[in-house]
């Protein structure tokens, strides 16, 4: 072997040597090894890779990263990340978040990083629940959640956190699943690929506090009626005989499930997948179970300017014939005296 | 520079060691610029000058109303000027609502301008006049001179083709013409500046040259000075030798913060959310580009912070601005950089509180929130500029500080220092002594990211994308060393003292406290900080002038205090701490050095005037009551 | 006249005798008077009316009607209303802020008071400036924006308020501008009338700091084909001649401007206003000139539950038999010495 | 209730004034669940007792790591039990990772009862032990009972209907049998509880009750009394007679605030966002909607303190709970309810800073911030809790100030009161004095929002919804009386003025400060304030004992202080201020008091011990220096 082919890295070479401390049986784990292989995969710069994160259990992922990490304070990782970004666009930067930390303290940053379309990637872990102070309901949890904040079952309506982001201008989401490992680390990449920040999220089994609150859509036995994996220039079509698609209704603009083979139904019916379309984006990330199935994969993905890129070449240019402070100092009225 | 001594028609002029000028008028008068110019053609006589501007905390209230006045304030003389001036000499108003919200102001026998053009019912209305005041006693105490300056204004414009609302619009020029004639300023400087800023729209030029020439000649033509004083203030012959220009404080700590950067060899990114007046560092800065200088508005002031940790966490030097609310509002976020020591700047520019308070007015309450406002034993330096011209090297001073130490700091100024202007002697940058930053880290042997410099206890300073260094930190507490999460008790009190003691080991970098007027041992010391400087420096000079048993000690580091501060305070009988608040400082000298000072509190959105502070220390000093 | 049938208000009765301070010729004062007017023509009760508001030039407003009005922190003003409103369900709460107020540091309000769809009504006047703080960009600021903080132009993406509401979970989305009085009347009326939070854009000029930015929409000589006025159950037409309308592109999933008359087209082709359509009211809120006309009036409105509604009835509910403490004190492990 | 003084073999029972006896186990092993049991039997058996569980800070860490160990304490005995106890009589360790992480407070000649069957390979590995601690020896120092707990568990379940992992799961059951039987205490009340619990599962039940019954005769069996001692613990006589219950400070504080508002005639809503480890009380207060309390979990704790801020001027009474970071973030919004002088009642659950610091451990290091820390002059009532009972008492009180002063109120407990239990002689309502709050105002003649009550100095408090008194309030400085905007240099003087006043005229509104144990003259007193107060009234009681010269100060108003302290406190040569942070009420006291006190600070993340106070008590007792 020479200088220049360096043994590829492995994924467990991505590991830090801190022991994961989450609950046993945690969707956690299983989106850290994802990563982990994804890393090593695509042979990630270690030290050019950054994860940044909240508060919350989801928000420990750094800690387990050989990368550099950064836990930050609960809801404020966006921030955090998008400084980092200012300072250094060159970095590639993983901000990770539960949904509280996300959607809940951490809202405001979140649309406004997904508006500014600063290059970085968003995994948010969803697991409908304030793991980390033992849980309560979040803004993710379906109506009627019993937690320790909500004995009588909570009564808002839940935040969709994709029709969040594309509302709020996101130019990139997409959704996988803690225990569909290969799908979730296509996801992954694609979201690393994609530049402008790319939002992902993930549904995450929290084993203690909200179990199986994915076990309708991620369950070996459903999740192939009650997913649909999406994928670019195809017809999309699911089911447990992959014979079930999406057409659209165009007088009510409404999304309905068709068998190909029943009523004449035959592939062209199918609506082709189109990641460049927003309203179908829309549609797409708004699908939701038992009505529809729930849409997985990339979403929606479309280029447009990051403001860490455009920043950093307006400040070469600016910078190209740099000023002199003591010129400016010395300039305008000025007078002296002897 | 030479100033005429005598009137042209030989009326002889009223020597005065200083004088107080305001120009106050409704928002769309242009005072601002009257003032501006006036005090350009008072810098270039060689005269000290202090300036202030009071606008409206109204965009641009309807036009008459007493909240929409905007007035400008200028102090100058022959000596050392420190403060805007007490009392008025000469008070421009150009409208009624102008004249009853400053005429308060104006000295017994000072003289105001007025122009009764603007004198209708409707604005006296408005106004709030149940009389006109120019038809009753009510100015009597006063030397009143009315004119009809819009209407001279508009006779003067009527040559060229400016429409009559341009005509009118330079009535501020008609109103400066007068007063630099009563003053004997040289226009060259003004007419200059009039050609260059309205080089596009000759009409417009020649108007505003026309008023200032009339009104500059009207005094001569009337007569004027047979009835009121015409004056000469003497240029300040103590003024060190060297080049000036004018600054205000919040320029001057931009350019500080650049220099500041430069000099640690880092690029500056500023991230800040608008806020008044923390505002313009944002707007100065957002010029800057070439000087590599990149600014962030953030979506709120929590973002704007935030952002600037991510900046240092990076490896530029992330500095972060703001005000009152949104000072409070960085609270939780100020302890993530103490706690994972990273260096930030984080400047406020007081305002007068609690909550939003009086956005436009100054104050310098929020020293407790610096020192000691957040969860846990999180210390943190506290630095306060004390004049506009002394922003530029408090700025310094952080940048060198918090890249020292790896630590945030907080710099203090207030929303008087922020607009208030004086000649400032342009520095060379190169007499600056070098403050190089603890370098970035590269060295990968032995790194751990919470190991500690053994001289100032700061941890290094290791970007990511350095090779090989990679580490994690958090805002949980960690190992000291190492940086892993710990929730070791002997550990915890451990971090609890190393935070302390590295913020307590600056008293040891930052220079003795040295005594700023008078003795080191006297009846009395007045103790100050921040911009309350300038008035309390002129009161000890003036009780000295007197012979008055007193000296002026001015704080720069709030914390930690300067290590002989204690010492040095034993030597005073007394000890008064003049601020603009309910005794900030007062406690935390109280608390720090068990001195039993005494405090002199306003709060009334405003400076201190140096009489209030004589007055408070000629109480003290003229009390026979020895020390026990 | 006796007792039961007091004379009826005037708009100047909704008016305090404070001056109203903001700059000549700004469209906050055209916002006021319709309030005003508004207020007559549904005799609000006075008493029962709370304006509650961030900080900026649009914050002023409380001071200037006659209800109660709270003008609280800058962003904080939905959470201050819902607390009111938990306090009290009975009043008619409206919050009013501008763009940077809403969308910059009160985003995350926002979008969980929506969420949460909390019985209100929510005026934003959006004049893409930062007004009160004399004039720098705010996130509704287009792209390029010349400002005291961004004098090279502003290089971000704009937040599109009633996108980001809708993704948020709003039910009511409306839009009006200052100087189209009546349709304001309107919106403001039917706003009102929605139980849950209404969401009201309201496009304000900023005679100072931003003027003009919505001339080409708002002048009278562009208004008509600039705009486009919704209502429900009509026909989406516009133009100088009423003859323009919209049409959806099936395959795309775009809408389309049409001409009736123009390639055989009529009234049939025309889609139909339908505020129930959430995919529509998507489509029609991201209109933006020059390409479309930009939808006025009330977009979205569908019912659902309203948060503090629902907590009324439970607290209601829950107390029917009121709980002692006394008696709670003294239950489950109690033990006595003597 | 009698205690068994002789061992059923009639081994003699030695008698103990106290003990401390603590249940480490892994977080699965229910050691929280032996504990409270445990604590159950004593209570009943006449103890005065005090409990705490320490809890891992990770959820549900891997089996048999340390940082998944959960443990619970208790100290019981016959006279009054300050403090859960400096050093354990005895530890129960169910695998190595409970012993590694607990074995260092047991004391020298202590008990260790350790499951043996726990100690294989893999989790003394997990533990870090290198060697078998069983099997060297390294437990020298300690009586050691080691038993295969788990297969004798599991033996006693074996007769009933449940799985191995059932049956392993009544461990706790087991060990809290022996631990019962080597005290003498009741099983009674324990088999009850197993009978409700379980109720649906008899298996389980009889699984449990076998293990408990199991453990309890192992003792006697096996003859154990013959090798390691069993005690008598004697009921404490001197508790006053009444009504007793246990309870956790958190849960106290959740009554109390349901208690003060009842008392003032208000419904309440909390409103908070989740936070460790203030979250209980918004857990506690969400199960008690019938009694008229509302919770509202906001989107943050911005959105929190907004919306009470909302409630309360809505007329209901707003409360909202936090923790350190969280409380950091409501410091904006405090100004804005000082500002419109709105009621409102902050509980802070004090826990490790700074920043995320140490969530699950206590510290009492944010009397700065609730004191000082703000923008502007913005003064604003802060209390203590100071035992899991008092929450109870404090709470009413902070409801009482908020309403009467139309003020927000800081009550501050923390992370060790949050979750310490004990036995608590219940109240009855009727006993407590009239505290009806300032009258919600409905009288429209002269109504003006900004009034004042002449002897309070609080503001009417006008509800939306009141006919005639509509009227705006708001953030920015208003007029005094009429409340409209104002930016007059006067009203801003005289509105600060009003407003510290205000808060400093509660001094005369509550109890002078007295002294809660010892002399009011003496050569020391221990001032403290918060959860300190159990292990200094405990050290102070042993050193009156000893005829030492030295009293206690406990403060429950830190803000205003009783208007006797500064008084009181000239009686004592010395004064010692012990905290868990760095100095924070000794800052506070210097400051506004002038004494000279000393500091003992100890910040890692624990309550004092009682021999720390006295040691440091003791230097200065034992020093002959007398005061000069
Ligand atoms: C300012 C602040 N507020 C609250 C908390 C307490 N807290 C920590 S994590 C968390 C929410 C956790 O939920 P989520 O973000 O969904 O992450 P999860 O634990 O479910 O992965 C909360 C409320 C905190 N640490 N800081
Ligand atoms: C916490 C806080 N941050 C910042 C400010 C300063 N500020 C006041 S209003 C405002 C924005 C005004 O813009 P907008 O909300 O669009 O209202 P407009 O004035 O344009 O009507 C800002 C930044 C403040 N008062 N408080
Ligand atoms: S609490 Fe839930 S989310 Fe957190 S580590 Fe445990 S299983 Fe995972
Ligand atoms: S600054 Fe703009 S928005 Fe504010 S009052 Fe003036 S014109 Fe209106
Ligand atoms: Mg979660
Ligand atoms: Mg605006």
């Amino acid at each position: 072997m020479n200088d220049m082919t360096p043994t590829p890295l492995k994924p467990k070479e991505y590991a830090t040597d801190q022991e994961v401390r989450c609950c046993p049986g945690c969707g956690d784990y299983a989106i850290v090894m994802a990563m982990q292989s994804m890393m090593a995969k695509i042979q990630a710069d270690i030290s050019k890779t950054v994860f940044v994160s909240g508060i919350g259990c989801a928000a420990r992922f750094p800690y387990y990263m050989a990368t550099y990490g950064f836990h930050t304070i609960h809801g404020r990782a966006a921030t955090i990340a998008t400084g980092l970004k200012l300072a250094n666009p060159d970095l590639d930067v993983w901000i990770v978040g539960g949904d509280g930390d996300a959607l809940s303290i951490g809202g405001n940053h979140l649309i406004h990083l997904l508006r500014r379309n600063v290059n970085c990637q968003y995994l948010m872990f969803n697991n409908e629940i304030y793991g980390l102070t033992k849980g309560q309901y979040s803004p993710t949890s379906k109506k009627g959640t019993n937690s320790p904040s909500s004995p009588h079952g909570s009564i808002e309506q839940p935040m969709h956190a994709l029709s969040l982001a594309i509302g709020a201008g996101a130019k990139f989401i997409a959704r996988a699943g803690d225990i569909k490992i290969k799908e979730l680390i296509a996801v992954m990449k694609a979201a690393r690929l994609h530049i402008g920040t790319s939002f992902v999220e993930i549904l995450q089994n929290c084993i203690v506090y909200n179990d199986g609150v994915f076990s309708h859509i991620m369950d070996k036995g459903n999740s192939k009626n009650a997913q649909i994996y999406l994928e670019h220039g195809k017809p999309m079509l699911f089911g447990d005989n992959g014979d079930k698609g999406l057409r659209l209704k165009p007088k009510s603009l409404e999304l309905e499930i068709i068998t190909i083979g029943e009523d004449g139904i035959n592939m062209d019916d199918i609506l082709i997948h189109d990641v460049e379309n927003k309203i179908m984006a829309t549609m797409l990330a708004g699908m939701d179970a038992p009505d529809f199935p729930v849409a997985m994969g990339v979403i929606y993905c479309q280029s447009a300017d990051a403001y860490d890129i455009v920043m950093d070449k307006a400040m070469n240019d600016a910078t190209k014939n740099p000023a002199n402070l003591q010129d400016l100092m010395n300039s305008g009225y000025v007078w002296s005296i002897d | 520079m030479s100033v005429a001594a005598i009137g042209k028609n030989n009326h002889p002029r009223e020597k005065l060691e200083n004088a107080v000028v305001r120009f106050a008028g409704d928002s769309g008068d242009g005072m601002q610029l009257a003032g501006s110019q006036f005090t350009l053609a008072t810098a270039l006589a060689g005269n000290d000058l202090a300036t202030f501007p009071d606008f409206p905390a109204e965009i641009r209230a309807p036009i008459g109303t007493t909240f929409g006045v905007s007035a400008f304030q200028i102090n100058f003389g022959g000596r050392n000027i420190r403060t805007i001036g007490d009392d008025l000499d000469m008070l421009v108003a150009m409208n009624p609502a102008a004249l009853i919200t400053n005429i308060a102001d104006l000295r017994i026998g000072g003289t105001v301008i007025i122009d009764e053009g603007a004198f209708n019912p409707r604005n006296l209305r408005k106004a709030g006049y149940e009389n006109n005041p120019l038809e009753d006693e009510s100015l009597s105490k006063y030397r009143i001179l009315k004119l009809d300056i819009s209407k001279l204004t508009l006779d003067a414009a009527s040559p060229f083709e400016v429409s009559k609302k341009e005509g009118l619009r330079t009535k501020n020029m008609w109103a400066l013409g007068l007063v630099m004639w009563m003053f004997g300023r040289d226009k060259t400087a003004v007419l200059g500046w009039i050609t260059t800023k309205f080089a596009k729209n000759k009409p417009v030029a020649d108007a505003n040259i026309a008023a200032l020439n009339a009104g500059n000649v009207y005094g001569e033509t009337a007569e004027l000075a047979a009835d009121f004083s015409i004056y000469s203030v003497p240029a300040d012959k103590n003024i060190p030798s060297g080049k000036y220009r004018n600054i205000t404080g919040m320029e001057a700590m931009a350019w500080g913060l650049v220099a500041g950067c430069k000099m640690v060899g880092l690029d500056m990114v500023l991230c800040s959310y608008p806020i008044t007046p923390a505002t313009q560092l944002l707007h100065h800065l957002s010029k800057m580009r070439a000087f590599g200088v990149e600014t962030f508005q953030a979506e709120d002031e929590i973002a704007a912070i935030g952002a600037a940790i991510g900046v240092s966490y990076g490896g530029k030097m992330g500095i972060t601005s703001s005000s009152g609310p949104g000072i409070a509002l960085k609270t939780e976020a100020i302890g993530l950089a103490i706690s994972t020591e990273l260096p930030l700047v984080i400047v406020n520019a007081q305002r007068g509180g609690p909550s939003t308070g009086m956005p436009t007015k100054t104050e310098q309450s929020d020293l407790y929130h610096a020192v000691y406002g957040r969860n846990g034993d999180s210390p943190i330096p506290v630095i306060a500029a004390a004049t506009a011209s002394d922003c530029f090297d408090v700025a310094i001073e952080a940048v060198r500080l918090a890249t020292k130490y790896m630590t945030p700091v907080i710099l203090l100024t207030d929303g008087y220092l922020v607009n208030a202007s004086e000649p400032w002697k342009i520095p060379n940058l190169d007499d600056y002594p070098d403050i190089k930053k603890q370098q970035l880290t590269t060295t990968i042997d032995n790194f751990l990211p919470f190991a500690r410099d053994k001289k100032t206890l700061a941890r290094p300073w290791a970007i990511p994308g350095t090779k090989g260094l990679e580490h994690r930190i958090g805002c949980i507490e960690k190992s000291d060393r190492a940086g892993n999460i710990s929730y070791y008790p002997d550990n915890l009190q451990k971090r609890t003292n190393f935070r302390r003691d590295k913020i307590l080991g600056i008293a040891n970098d930052i220079p003795k406290q040295t005594i700023n007027l008078g003795k080191d041992k006297a009846k009395l010391a007045i103790v100050g900080w921040g911009s309350t400087f300038g008035p309390i420096h002129r009161a000890v000079t003036n009780l000295l002038d007197k012979n008055y048993d007193v000296s002026h000690i001015h704080l720069r580091h709030i914390w930690p205090l300067a290590s002989n501060l204690g010492d040095l305070l034993q030597g005073f009988d007394n000890i008064l701490i003049p601020e603009m608040n309910n005794g900030q400082l007062l406690t935390l000298l109280r608390a720090e050095l068990f001195v039993d000072a005494k405090g002199l509190n306003k709060v009334m959105g405003k400076p201190f005037k140096i009489a209030e502070i004589e007055t408070a220390a000629l109480e003290i000093l003229n009390q026979n009551i020895e020390r026990v």
